[in-house]
Protein backbone atom coordinates (compact mmCIF):
# COMPACT_ATOMS: atom_id res chain seq x y z
CA UNK A 1 0.00 0.00 0.00
CA UNK A 2 1.49 3.46 -0.70
CA UNK A 3 0.43 6.65 0.38
CA UNK A 4 0.78 8.15 -3.26
CA UNK A 5 -2.99 8.03 -4.09
CA UNK A 6 -4.16 10.56 -2.40
CA UNK A 7 -7.05 12.31 -4.62
CA UNK A 8 -9.84 10.89 -3.04
CA UNK A 9 -8.82 12.51 -0.08
CA UNK A 10 -11.92 15.12 0.95
CA UNK A 11 -11.35 18.63 1.18
CA UNK A 12 -9.91 20.49 4.10
CA UNK A 13 -8.80 17.40 5.67
CA UNK A 14 -5.52 17.23 7.03
CA UNK A 15 -3.55 13.80 7.92
CA UNK A 16 -0.48 13.95 9.95
CA UNK A 17 0.67 10.36 10.83
CA UNK A 18 3.45 9.85 13.13
CA UNK A 19 5.76 7.60 15.28
CA UNK A 20 3.34 6.28 18.39
CA UNK A 21 6.64 7.57 20.26
CA UNK A 22 6.32 10.31 23.19
CA UNK A 23 8.49 12.76 21.10
CA UNK A 24 6.35 13.50 18.72
CA UNK A 25 3.18 14.42 20.84
CA UNK A 26 3.94 18.10 20.62
CA UNK A 27 4.20 17.56 17.13
CA UNK A 28 0.88 16.84 17.12
CA UNK A 29 0.20 19.43 19.22
CA UNK A 30 1.88 22.07 17.61
CA UNK A 31 0.43 21.10 14.09
CA UNK A 32 -3.41 20.93 15.67
CA UNK A 33 -3.18 24.81 17.57
CA UNK A 34 -1.54 26.05 14.03
CA UNK A 35 -4.88 25.06 12.26
CA UNK A 36 -7.13 26.18 15.47
CA UNK A 37 -5.85 29.47 15.32
CA UNK A 38 -7.07 29.73 11.82
CA UNK A 39 -10.45 28.63 12.71
CA UNK A 40 -11.49 31.70 15.16
CA UNK A 41 -11.16 29.32 18.18
CA UNK A 42 -11.35 31.74 21.31
CA UNK A 43 -7.72 30.99 23.07
CA UNK A 44 -9.46 28.34 25.31
CA UNK A 45 -10.74 26.18 22.52
CA UNK A 46 -7.63 26.26 21.40
CA UNK A 47 -6.31 24.82 24.69
CA UNK A 48 -8.88 22.40 25.01
CA UNK A 49 -8.29 20.85 21.84
CA UNK A 50 -4.45 20.94 22.41
CA UNK A 51 -5.08 19.16 25.83
CA UNK A 52 -7.57 16.55 24.08
CA UNK A 53 -5.49 15.64 20.92
CA UNK A 54 -2.08 14.86 23.40
CA UNK A 55 -4.52 12.85 25.42
CA UNK A 56 -5.23 10.78 22.78
CA UNK A 57 -1.68 10.42 21.47
CA UNK A 58 -0.68 10.13 24.87
CA UNK A 59 -3.12 7.40 25.43
CA UNK A 60 -2.05 5.52 21.31
CA UNK A 61 2.04 5.60 22.79
CA UNK A 62 1.53 4.16 26.17
CA UNK A 63 -1.17 1.18 25.61
CA UNK A 64 -1.77 0.89 22.02
CA UNK A 65 1.56 -1.12 21.18
CA UNK A 66 2.69 -2.68 24.43
CA UNK A 67 4.59 -5.72 23.45
CA UNK A 68 4.65 -4.58 20.15
CA UNK A 69 8.34 -4.92 18.49
CA UNK A 70 8.06 -2.67 16.00
CA UNK A 71 7.03 1.19 16.64
CA UNK A 72 3.46 1.99 15.99
CA UNK A 73 2.31 4.79 14.63
CA UNK A 74 -0.76 7.37 14.98
CA UNK A 75 -2.79 8.77 12.71
CA UNK A 76 -4.44 12.18 13.14
CA UNK A 77 -7.08 13.67 10.62
CA UNK A 78 -8.50 16.99 10.80
CA UNK A 79 -11.33 17.68 9.19
CA UNK A 80 -12.62 21.66 9.31
CA UNK A 81 -16.20 21.81 8.83
CA UNK A 82 -18.28 25.09 8.04
CA UNK A 83 -19.55 24.75 11.87
CA UNK A 84 -16.68 22.28 13.71
CA UNK A 85 -13.28 21.18 14.02
CA UNK A 86 -13.38 17.17 13.84
CA UNK A 87 -9.93 15.13 14.87
CA UNK A 88 -9.75 11.61 14.70
CA UNK A 89 -6.75 9.90 16.45
CA UNK A 90 -6.41 6.41 15.41
CA UNK A 91 -3.49 3.55 16.14
CA UNK A 92 -3.28 0.58 14.66
CA UNK A 93 -2.56 -1.24 17.91
CA UNK A 94 -4.15 -3.82 20.81
CA UNK A 95 -7.38 -2.10 21.50
CA UNK A 96 -9.28 -2.40 24.99
CA UNK A 97 -12.18 -3.42 26.47
CA UNK A 98 -13.77 -0.23 26.67
CA UNK A 99 -15.93 -1.74 29.89
CA UNK A 100 -12.51 -1.25 31.81
CA UNK A 101 -13.37 2.07 31.97
CA UNK A 102 -14.16 3.70 35.42
CA UNK A 103 -13.54 -0.06 37.30
CA UNK A 104 -10.83 -0.98 40.22
CA UNK A 105 -8.44 -2.63 38.03
CA UNK A 106 -8.44 -0.06 35.19
CA UNK A 107 -7.52 2.43 38.17
CA UNK A 108 -4.74 -0.03 39.07
CA UNK A 109 -3.50 -0.29 35.53
CA UNK A 110 -3.18 3.00 35.28
CA UNK A 111 -1.36 4.54 38.38
CA UNK A 112 1.57 1.84 37.36
CA UNK A 113 2.27 4.03 35.09
CA UNK A 114 1.54 7.13 36.88
CA UNK A 115 -1.57 7.92 35.21
CA UNK A 116 -4.68 9.20 36.46
CA UNK A 117 -6.67 7.22 34.81
CA UNK A 118 -8.37 10.64 33.76
CA UNK A 119 -7.09 10.88 29.73
CA UNK A 120 -10.72 9.75 28.25
CA UNK A 121 -12.41 11.98 31.25
CA UNK A 122 -9.95 14.84 29.93
CA UNK A 123 -10.84 14.89 26.15
CA UNK A 124 -14.99 14.20 27.10
CA UNK A 125 -15.06 17.19 29.59
CA UNK A 126 -13.07 19.14 26.92
CA UNK A 127 -14.61 18.34 23.45
CA UNK A 128 -17.78 18.63 22.44
CA UNK A 129 -18.61 15.42 20.97
CA UNK A 130 -16.30 12.41 21.39
CA UNK A 131 -17.04 8.87 19.86
CA UNK A 132 -14.18 6.25 20.95
CA UNK A 133 -13.90 2.72 18.76
CA UNK A 134 -12.13 -0.27 19.73
CA UNK A 135 -11.34 -3.03 18.46
CA UNK A 136 -8.95 -6.17 19.75
CA UNK A 137 -6.12 -6.27 18.32
CA UNK A 138 -6.86 -3.79 15.13
CA UNK A 139 -6.88 -0.96 16.83
CA UNK A 140 -8.61 2.70 18.79
CA UNK A 141 -9.71 5.25 17.25
CA UNK A 142 -11.06 8.52 19.38
CA UNK A 143 -12.88 11.41 17.07
CA UNK A 144 -13.54 14.26 18.68
CA UNK A 145 -15.42 17.42 17.83
CA UNK A 146 -15.54 20.94 18.81
CA UNK A 147 -18.10 23.41 17.63
CA UNK A 148 -16.46 26.47 15.54
CA UNK A 149 -17.68 29.20 18.39
CA UNK A 150 -19.19 31.85 15.04
CA UNK A 151 -19.02 31.51 10.97
CA UNK A 152 -16.65 33.93 10.56
CA UNK A 153 -14.33 33.41 7.25
CA UNK A 154 -11.87 30.99 6.95
CA UNK A 155 -9.28 33.85 7.92
CA UNK A 156 -10.19 37.13 8.53
CA UNK A 157 -7.14 39.51 8.35
CA UNK A 158 -7.18 42.53 10.27
CA UNK A 159 -5.60 45.97 8.73
CA UNK A 160 -5.59 49.19 10.50
CA UNK A 161 -5.37 52.61 8.94
CA UNK A 162 -3.51 54.91 11.19
CA UNK A 163 -2.65 58.42 9.25
CA UNK A 164 -0.59 60.51 11.26
CA UNK A 165 -0.68 63.90 10.57
CA UNK A 166 1.55 65.41 8.08
CA UNK B 1 8.74 24.84 21.95
CA UNK B 2 8.97 22.07 23.72
CA UNK B 3 12.72 21.91 23.24
CA UNK B 4 12.28 24.94 25.72
CA UNK B 5 11.58 22.54 29.00
CA UNK B 6 13.50 22.98 31.95
CA UNK B 7 13.59 22.71 35.67
CA UNK B 8 15.17 24.05 38.49
CA UNK B 9 15.24 23.33 42.17
CA UNK B 10 16.24 25.50 44.83
CA UNK B 11 15.41 25.42 48.51
CA UNK B 12 14.14 28.33 50.62
CA UNK B 13 13.47 28.21 54.41
CA UNK B 14 14.45 24.30 53.95
CA UNK B 15 11.38 24.28 51.56
CA UNK B 16 12.70 22.93 48.40
CA UNK B 17 10.91 24.79 45.48
CA UNK B 18 10.65 23.10 41.74
CA UNK B 19 10.27 25.48 38.85
CA UNK B 20 9.09 24.76 35.87
CA UNK B 21 9.36 26.20 32.15
CA UNK B 22 7.74 25.01 29.54
CA UNK B 23 5.54 22.22 28.30
CA UNK B 24 4.37 19.24 30.21
CA UNK B 25 3.75 16.00 28.92
CA UNK B 26 4.47 12.43 28.23
CA UNK B 27 7.77 13.08 26.94
CA UNK B 28 9.53 15.05 29.92
CA UNK B 29 7.20 13.85 32.35
CA UNK B 30 9.67 10.76 33.17
CA UNK B 31 12.72 13.62 33.99
CA UNK B 32 10.06 15.65 35.70
CA UNK B 33 9.49 12.56 37.75
CA UNK B 34 13.10 12.09 38.87
CA UNK B 35 13.16 15.51 40.02
CA UNK B 36 10.76 15.19 42.32
CA UNK B 37 11.73 11.63 43.63
CA UNK B 38 15.12 12.94 44.42
CA UNK B 39 13.81 15.82 45.88
CA UNK B 40 11.33 14.03 48.59
CA UNK B 41 13.97 12.09 49.23
CA UNK B 42 16.00 14.66 51.03
CA UNK B 43 12.37 16.07 52.09
CA UNK B 44 9.07 13.93 52.99
CA UNK B 45 7.49 17.28 54.57
CA UNK B 46 6.70 19.41 51.97
CA UNK B 47 7.23 21.01 48.35
CA UNK B 48 6.25 24.01 46.27
CA UNK B 49 5.94 23.48 42.82
CA UNK B 50 5.45 26.75 40.26
CA UNK B 51 4.01 26.46 37.07
CA UNK B 52 3.81 30.21 36.60
CA UNK B 53 6.62 29.40 33.41
CA UNK B 54 4.46 26.32 32.30
CA UNK B 55 2.20 27.39 28.99
CA UNK B 56 1.08 23.37 28.90
CA UNK B 57 -0.05 20.38 31.03
CA UNK B 58 -1.79 17.49 30.43
CA UNK B 59 -2.78 14.36 32.28
CA UNK B 60 0.36 12.65 32.45
CA UNK B 61 1.92 15.73 34.00
CA UNK B 62 -1.00 15.95 36.45
CA UNK B 63 0.00 12.17 37.04
CA UNK B 64 3.26 12.91 37.89
CA UNK B 65 2.61 15.49 40.39
CA UNK B 66 -0.47 13.38 41.93
CA UNK B 67 2.27 10.79 42.21
CA UNK B 68 4.60 13.24 44.49
CA UNK B 69 1.54 13.98 46.21
CA UNK B 70 1.08 10.83 47.43
CA UNK B 71 4.21 9.70 48.57
CA UNK B 72 4.31 13.13 50.22
CA UNK B 73 0.58 12.17 51.99
CA UNK B 74 2.88 9.30 53.88
CA UNK B 75 4.03 11.36 55.76
CA UNK B 76 1.15 14.06 55.63
CA UNK B 77 3.20 16.49 53.81
CA UNK B 78 1.33 18.46 51.21
CA UNK B 79 2.38 20.43 47.79
CA UNK B 80 2.14 23.81 47.34
CA UNK B 81 1.01 24.65 43.58
CA UNK B 82 1.80 28.02 42.34
CA UNK B 83 -0.59 28.39 39.22
CA UNK B 84 -2.09 31.69 38.45
CA UNK B 85 -2.78 30.37 34.62
CA UNK B 86 -6.89 29.96 34.63
CA UNK B 87 -6.52 27.40 31.52
CA UNK B 88 -4.25 24.68 34.03
CA UNK B 89 -5.93 25.86 36.87
CA UNK B 90 -9.06 24.17 34.87
CA UNK B 91 -7.48 20.86 34.31
CA UNK B 92 -6.52 20.57 38.12
CA UNK B 93 -10.15 21.48 39.00
CA UNK B 94 -11.31 18.66 36.46
CA UNK B 95 -8.80 16.15 37.84
CA UNK B 96 -9.88 16.27 40.81
CA UNK B 97 -6.30 16.88 42.23
CA UNK B 98 -7.05 20.12 44.44
CA UNK B 99 -9.78 18.27 46.74
CA UNK B 100 -6.46 15.92 48.07
CA UNK B 101 -2.84 17.38 49.44
CA UNK B 102 -2.37 19.51 46.82
CA UNK B 103 -2.90 23.45 47.75
CA UNK B 104 -3.20 25.93 44.70
CA UNK B 105 -1.66 29.27 45.73
CA UNK B 106 -0.59 32.43 44.51
CA UNK B 107 2.54 32.73 44.96
CA UNK B 108 5.61 31.28 46.15
CA UNK B 109 5.48 33.90 49.00
CA UNK B 110 2.02 32.71 49.53
CA UNK B 111 3.07 29.30 49.87
CA UNK B 112 6.15 29.62 52.05
CA UNK B 113 3.82 31.30 54.53
CA UNK B 114 1.95 28.32 54.25
CA UNK B 115 3.96 25.54 54.34
CA UNK B 116 6.03 27.21 57.11
CA UNK C 1 -6.67 2.88 -1.44
CA UNK C 2 -6.95 3.83 1.98
CA UNK C 3 -5.06 5.56 5.32
CA UNK C 4 -5.24 2.38 7.27
CA UNK C 5 -2.46 0.39 6.85
CA UNK C 6 0.84 2.33 8.05
CA UNK C 7 2.78 -0.76 9.99
CA UNK C 8 5.47 -0.69 6.26
CA UNK C 9 6.13 3.05 7.02
CA UNK C 10 9.73 3.68 8.13
CA UNK C 11 10.56 4.57 11.85
CA UNK C 12 11.10 8.11 11.97
CA UNK C 13 8.99 9.01 9.51
CA UNK C 14 6.18 11.36 9.83
CA UNK C 15 3.97 12.52 7.35
CA UNK C 16 1.62 15.20 6.57
CA UNK C 17 -0.65 15.41 3.82
CA UNK C 18 -2.40 18.49 2.77
CA UNK C 19 -4.85 20.56 0.41
CA UNK C 20 -3.02 22.61 -1.81
CA UNK C 21 -4.46 26.02 -0.97
CA UNK C 22 -2.41 28.61 0.33
CA UNK C 23 -3.67 28.35 4.07
CA UNK C 24 -2.16 25.49 4.48
CA UNK C 25 1.70 26.70 3.74
CA UNK C 26 1.71 27.92 7.51
CA UNK C 27 0.34 24.64 8.83
CA UNK C 28 3.56 23.03 7.01
CA UNK C 29 5.74 25.22 8.45
CA UNK C 30 4.71 25.29 12.01
CA UNK C 31 4.45 21.76 11.88
CA UNK C 32 8.16 20.84 10.62
CA UNK C 33 9.41 23.46 13.05
CA UNK C 34 8.52 22.02 15.64
CA UNK C 35 10.11 18.65 14.23
CA UNK C 36 12.97 20.46 13.60
CA UNK C 37 13.68 22.11 16.85
CA UNK C 38 13.78 18.94 18.60
CA UNK C 39 17.44 17.70 16.50
CA UNK C 40 19.65 20.24 17.51
CA UNK C 41 19.52 22.24 14.73
CA UNK C 42 20.46 25.86 15.07
CA UNK C 43 18.26 28.42 14.83
CA UNK C 44 19.25 29.68 11.71
CA UNK C 45 19.10 26.34 9.91
CA UNK C 46 15.92 26.37 10.96
CA UNK C 47 14.79 29.25 9.20
CA UNK C 48 16.42 27.94 6.21
CA UNK C 49 14.16 24.63 6.64
CA UNK C 50 11.10 26.26 6.74
CA UNK C 51 11.70 28.67 4.13
CA UNK C 52 12.70 25.72 1.79
CA UNK C 53 9.77 23.71 2.51
CA UNK C 54 7.07 27.08 2.17
CA UNK C 55 8.47 27.25 -1.46
CA UNK C 56 8.17 23.66 -2.28
CA UNK C 57 4.32 23.81 -0.54
CA UNK C 58 3.81 27.63 -2.60
CA UNK C 59 4.79 25.93 -5.94
CA UNK C 60 2.21 22.81 -5.46
CA UNK C 61 -0.39 25.32 -4.57
CA UNK C 62 0.94 27.42 -7.22
CA UNK C 63 1.76 26.05 -10.08
CA UNK C 64 0.87 22.12 -9.60
CA UNK C 65 -2.93 22.14 -9.88
CA UNK C 66 -3.45 25.30 -12.74
CA UNK C 67 -6.38 24.44 -14.14
CA UNK C 68 -7.72 21.70 -12.06
CA UNK C 69 -11.19 21.96 -10.76
CA UNK C 70 -10.68 20.27 -7.77
CA UNK C 71 -8.21 21.40 -5.05
CA UNK C 72 -4.97 18.94 -5.23
CA UNK C 73 -2.92 17.88 -1.66
CA UNK C 74 0.59 18.40 -0.99
CA UNK C 75 2.24 15.35 0.81
CA UNK C 76 5.18 16.07 3.39
CA UNK C 77 6.78 13.73 4.32
CA UNK C 78 10.03 14.10 6.92
CA UNK C 79 12.66 11.42 7.56
CA UNK C 80 14.79 11.79 10.85
CA UNK C 81 18.05 10.17 10.38
CA UNK C 82 21.11 9.93 12.17
CA UNK C 83 22.83 12.75 10.28
CA UNK C 84 20.49 14.95 8.44
CA UNK C 85 16.90 15.58 7.92
CA UNK C 86 14.76 14.89 5.06
CA UNK C 87 11.78 16.49 3.28
CA UNK C 88 10.31 15.44 0.55
CA UNK C 89 7.27 17.17 -0.88
CA UNK C 90 5.38 15.97 -3.44
CA UNK C 91 2.14 17.02 -5.62
CA UNK C 92 -0.03 15.05 -8.05
CA UNK C 93 -0.47 17.68 -10.34
CA UNK C 94 0.61 18.70 -14.02
CA UNK C 95 4.68 18.40 -13.76
CA UNK C 96 7.01 20.70 -15.29
CA UNK C 97 9.32 20.72 -18.13
CA UNK C 98 12.87 21.47 -15.56
CA UNK C 99 14.69 22.59 -19.14
CA UNK C 100 12.26 25.85 -18.61
CA UNK C 101 14.07 26.97 -15.76
CA UNK C 102 16.46 30.23 -16.02
CA UNK C 103 14.93 30.96 -19.91
CA UNK C 104 12.77 34.07 -20.55
CA UNK C 105 9.51 32.42 -20.71
CA UNK C 106 10.11 31.07 -17.62
CA UNK C 107 10.41 34.35 -15.81
CA UNK C 108 7.76 36.26 -17.94
CA UNK C 109 5.71 32.95 -16.14
CA UNK C 110 6.42 33.81 -12.70
CA UNK C 111 6.29 37.51 -12.80
CA UNK C 112 2.89 36.99 -14.25
CA UNK C 113 1.86 35.58 -11.01
CA UNK C 114 4.16 38.26 -8.73
CA UNK C 115 6.85 35.28 -8.41
CA UNK C 116 10.59 36.16 -8.80
CA UNK C 117 11.36 32.72 -10.08
CA UNK C 118 13.33 32.25 -7.10
CA UNK C 119 11.29 29.15 -5.41
CA UNK C 120 13.60 26.54 -6.44
CA UNK C 121 16.68 28.98 -6.12
CA UNK C 122 16.15 29.56 -2.58
CA UNK C 123 15.58 25.91 -1.83
CA UNK C 124 19.31 25.38 -3.13
CA UNK C 125 20.78 27.72 -1.85
CA UNK C 126 19.10 27.36 1.92
CA UNK C 127 19.24 23.32 1.87
CA UNK C 128 22.27 20.98 1.87
CA UNK C 129 21.09 18.75 -0.68
CA UNK C 130 18.16 18.91 -3.29
CA UNK C 131 16.62 16.62 -6.09
CA UNK C 132 13.65 17.70 -8.23
CA UNK C 133 11.63 14.69 -10.20
CA UNK C 134 8.96 15.98 -12.12
CA UNK C 135 6.22 14.05 -14.49
CA UNK C 136 4.21 15.77 -16.71
CA UNK C 137 0.88 15.09 -15.36
CA UNK C 138 1.60 12.40 -12.59
CA UNK C 139 3.71 15.45 -10.05
CA UNK C 140 6.58 16.86 -8.60
CA UNK C 141 8.51 15.87 -5.83
CA UNK C 142 11.24 17.90 -4.35
CA UNK C 143 13.54 16.07 -1.52
CA UNK C 144 15.96 18.45 -0.13
CA UNK C 145 17.89 17.70 3.28
CA UNK C 146 20.14 19.75 5.68
CA UNK C 147 22.87 17.85 7.57
CA UNK C 148 21.99 17.88 11.47
CA UNK C 149 24.90 20.12 13.11
CA UNK C 150 26.14 17.88 15.47
CA UNK C 151 25.43 13.90 16.85
CA UNK C 152 24.05 15.18 20.09
CA UNK C 153 20.96 12.83 21.28
CA UNK C 154 17.67 13.53 19.88
CA UNK C 155 16.14 16.10 22.90
CA UNK C 156 18.71 16.93 25.51
CA UNK C 157 17.11 18.66 27.74
CA UNK C 158 18.62 21.14 30.11
CA UNK C 159 18.42 20.45 34.18
CA UNK C 160 19.77 23.37 36.31
CA UNK C 161 19.89 22.95 40.32
CA UNK C 162 20.12 26.05 42.09
CA UNK C 163 20.71 26.06 45.64
CA UNK C 164 19.61 29.47 47.45
CA UNK C 165 21.29 30.08 50.86
CA UNK C 166 19.11 28.22 53.06
CA UNK D 1 0.79 32.19 14.50
CA UNK D 2 -0.12 33.35 10.84
CA UNK D 3 -3.23 34.81 11.95
CA UNK D 4 -1.52 37.50 13.89
CA UNK D 5 -0.55 39.35 10.09
CA UNK D 6 -1.19 42.98 10.50
CA UNK D 7 -0.51 45.47 7.98
CA UNK D 8 -0.45 49.63 9.22
CA UNK D 9 -0.47 52.32 7.21
CA UNK D 10 0.89 55.94 8.08
CA UNK D 11 2.60 58.73 6.75
CA UNK D 12 5.69 60.80 7.80
CA UNK D 13 6.86 64.16 5.93
CA UNK D 14 4.38 63.34 2.92
CA UNK D 15 6.67 59.85 2.77
CA UNK D 16 3.89 56.67 3.02
CA UNK D 17 5.47 54.10 5.92
CA UNK D 18 3.96 50.77 5.22
CA UNK D 19 4.51 48.47 8.94
CA UNK D 20 4.10 44.98 8.27
CA UNK D 21 3.87 42.35 11.52
CA UNK D 22 3.44 38.29 11.13
CA UNK D 23 4.83 35.83 9.07
CA UNK D 24 4.59 37.06 4.86
CA UNK D 25 3.28 33.89 2.94
CA UNK D 26 1.58 32.89 0.07
CA UNK D 27 -1.61 33.31 1.66
CA UNK D 28 -1.15 37.26 3.09
CA UNK D 29 0.99 38.26 0.16
CA UNK D 30 -2.22 39.16 -2.04
CA UNK D 31 -3.62 41.08 0.92
CA UNK D 32 0.06 42.81 0.81
CA UNK D 33 0.04 44.00 -2.87
CA UNK D 34 -3.67 45.37 -2.22
CA UNK D 35 -2.21 47.80 0.39
CA UNK D 36 1.31 48.80 -1.64
CA UNK D 37 -0.84 49.10 -4.90
CA UNK D 38 -2.84 51.30 -3.08
CA UNK D 39 0.03 53.25 -1.46
CA UNK D 40 1.58 54.07 -5.11
CA UNK D 41 -1.74 55.45 -6.23
CA UNK D 42 -1.31 58.52 -3.98
CA UNK D 43 2.41 58.33 -4.10
CA UNK D 44 4.90 56.84 -6.98
CA UNK D 45 8.02 58.48 -5.42
CA UNK D 46 9.20 56.78 -2.01
CA UNK D 47 8.50 54.31 0.80
CA UNK D 48 9.31 53.08 3.48
CA UNK D 49 8.38 49.43 4.36
CA UNK D 50 9.27 48.14 7.92
CA UNK D 51 10.09 44.55 8.31
CA UNK D 52 11.53 44.50 12.11
CA UNK D 53 7.97 42.62 13.19
CA UNK D 54 8.20 40.23 10.02
CA UNK D 55 9.10 36.98 11.86
CA UNK D 56 9.20 35.03 8.34
CA UNK D 57 8.98 36.10 4.70
CA UNK D 58 9.53 34.03 1.60
CA UNK D 59 9.99 34.64 -2.00
CA UNK D 60 6.42 35.24 -2.49
CA UNK D 61 6.65 38.44 0.26
CA UNK D 62 9.81 39.10 -1.86
CA UNK D 63 7.83 39.04 -4.90
CA UNK D 64 5.40 41.12 -3.52
CA UNK D 65 7.76 43.55 -2.57
CA UNK D 66 9.84 43.51 -5.63
CA UNK D 67 6.90 44.21 -7.92
CA UNK D 68 5.97 47.61 -6.00
CA UNK D 69 9.37 48.48 -6.56
CA UNK D 70 9.21 47.81 -10.04
CA UNK D 71 5.91 49.92 -10.00
CA UNK D 72 8.13 52.92 -8.51
CA UNK D 73 11.17 52.61 -10.71
CA UNK D 74 8.78 53.66 -13.40
CA UNK D 75 9.21 57.15 -11.67
CA UNK D 76 12.33 56.45 -10.81
CA UNK D 77 11.14 56.14 -6.94
CA UNK D 78 12.63 53.56 -4.52
CA UNK D 79 11.81 51.98 -1.13
CA UNK D 80 13.55 51.89 1.75
CA UNK D 81 13.44 48.89 3.85
CA UNK D 82 14.07 48.43 7.54
CA UNK D 83 14.67 45.27 8.57
CA UNK D 84 17.00 44.39 11.32
CA UNK D 85 16.67 40.48 11.29
CA UNK D 86 19.54 38.89 9.93
CA UNK D 87 17.48 35.93 8.70
CA UNK D 88 15.46 38.14 6.17
CA UNK D 89 18.07 40.45 5.69
CA UNK D 90 20.08 36.91 3.67
CA UNK D 91 17.52 36.20 1.83
CA UNK D 92 17.20 39.53 0.79
CA UNK D 93 20.47 39.04 -0.50
CA UNK D 94 20.40 35.86 -1.97
CA UNK D 95 17.43 37.51 -4.30
CA UNK D 96 19.38 39.87 -5.53
CA UNK D 97 16.49 41.91 -4.90
CA UNK D 98 19.18 44.67 -2.80
CA UNK D 99 21.11 45.73 -6.40
CA UNK D 100 17.86 47.19 -7.58
CA UNK D 101 15.76 49.97 -6.23
CA UNK D 102 15.46 48.72 -2.75
CA UNK D 103 17.71 49.92 0.11
CA UNK D 104 18.07 48.04 3.53
CA UNK D 105 18.22 50.62 6.03
CA UNK D 106 18.11 50.62 10.10
CA UNK D 107 15.40 52.54 11.14
CA UNK D 108 11.98 54.85 10.09
CA UNK D 109 14.32 57.56 10.92
CA UNK D 110 17.32 56.57 8.75
CA UNK D 111 15.03 55.95 6.01
CA UNK D 112 13.18 59.15 6.28
CA UNK D 113 16.88 61.03 6.28
CA UNK D 114 17.47 59.42 2.63
CA UNK D 115 14.44 59.65 1.29
CA UNK D 116 13.87 63.41 2.34
N1 LIG E 1 -5.31 3.83 22.39
C1 LIG E 1 -5.44 2.89 23.37
N2 LIG E 1 -5.03 1.64 23.15
C2 LIG E 1 -5.15 0.69 24.12
N3 LIG E 1 -5.70 0.94 25.33
C3 LIG E 1 -6.13 2.19 25.60
C4 LIG E 1 -6.02 3.23 24.64
N4 LIG E 1 -6.56 4.35 25.19
C5 LIG E 1 -6.94 4.03 26.42
N5 LIG E 1 -6.71 2.72 26.70
C6 LIG E 1 -7.04 2.00 27.94
O1 LIG E 1 -7.97 2.80 28.66
C7 LIG E 1 -7.45 3.13 29.94
C8 LIG E 1 -7.91 4.52 30.35
O2 LIG E 1 -7.27 5.51 29.58
P1 LIG E 1 -7.15 6.98 30.14
O3 LIG E 1 -8.50 7.46 30.55
O4 LIG E 1 -6.51 7.81 29.08
O5 LIG E 1 -6.25 6.89 31.43
P2 LIG E 1 -4.68 6.55 31.58
O6 LIG E 1 -4.07 6.66 30.22
O7 LIG E 1 -4.16 7.54 32.56
O8 LIG E 1 -4.63 5.15 32.13
C9 LIG E 1 -5.95 2.98 29.84
O9 LIG E 1 -5.36 2.69 31.08
C10 LIG E 1 -5.84 1.81 28.86
O10 LIG E 1 -5.98 0.59 29.52
N1 LIG F 1 5.26 21.80 -8.09
C1 LIG F 1 5.30 22.35 -9.33
N2 LIG F 1 4.38 21.99 -10.26
C2 LIG F 1 4.39 22.52 -11.50
N3 LIG F 1 5.29 23.46 -11.91
C3 LIG F 1 6.23 23.87 -11.02
C4 LIG F 1 6.28 23.34 -9.69
N4 LIG F 1 7.33 23.93 -9.04
C5 LIG F 1 7.88 24.77 -9.93
N5 LIG F 1 7.24 24.74 -11.12
C6 LIG F 1 7.59 25.53 -12.33
O1 LIG F 1 8.91 26.01 -12.17
C7 LIG F 1 8.93 27.43 -12.23
C8 LIG F 1 9.99 28.00 -11.27
O2 LIG F 1 9.60 27.84 -9.94
P1 LIG F 1 10.22 28.76 -8.81
O3 LIG F 1 11.70 28.74 -8.93
O4 LIG F 1 9.66 28.32 -7.51
O5 LIG F 1 9.72 30.24 -9.16
P2 LIG F 1 8.24 30.88 -9.13
O6 LIG F 1 7.38 29.95 -8.34
O7 LIG F 1 8.43 32.21 -8.48
O8 LIG F 1 7.82 30.98 -10.55
C9 LIG F 1 7.52 27.88 -11.92
O9 LIG F 1 7.21 29.14 -12.50
C10 LIG F 1 6.71 26.74 -12.54
O10 LIG F 1 6.53 26.94 -13.92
Amino acid sequence: MSYNETSDIKENVIILNLPATSEYVSVARLSLSGIASRLNFTVEDIEDIKIAISEACTNAVQHAYENHVKTGRIEIKMTIDEDRLEVLVRDFGNGFNLGILGTEEQKKRSEEKLGLGLGLTFIKNLMDEVEIQTIPNEGTSIRMSKLRPLNQPLTAVPLQRNQAID
Amino acid sequence: MQSDFNIEISTQNKVPIVRIWGEVDIHNCPQLNRVLSEVLKENDHSLIINLDGVQYIDSTGLGTIAHAAKTLSNSNGTIQLVCNKPQIRKIFEISGLSQKNVNMVESEEAALGVTQ
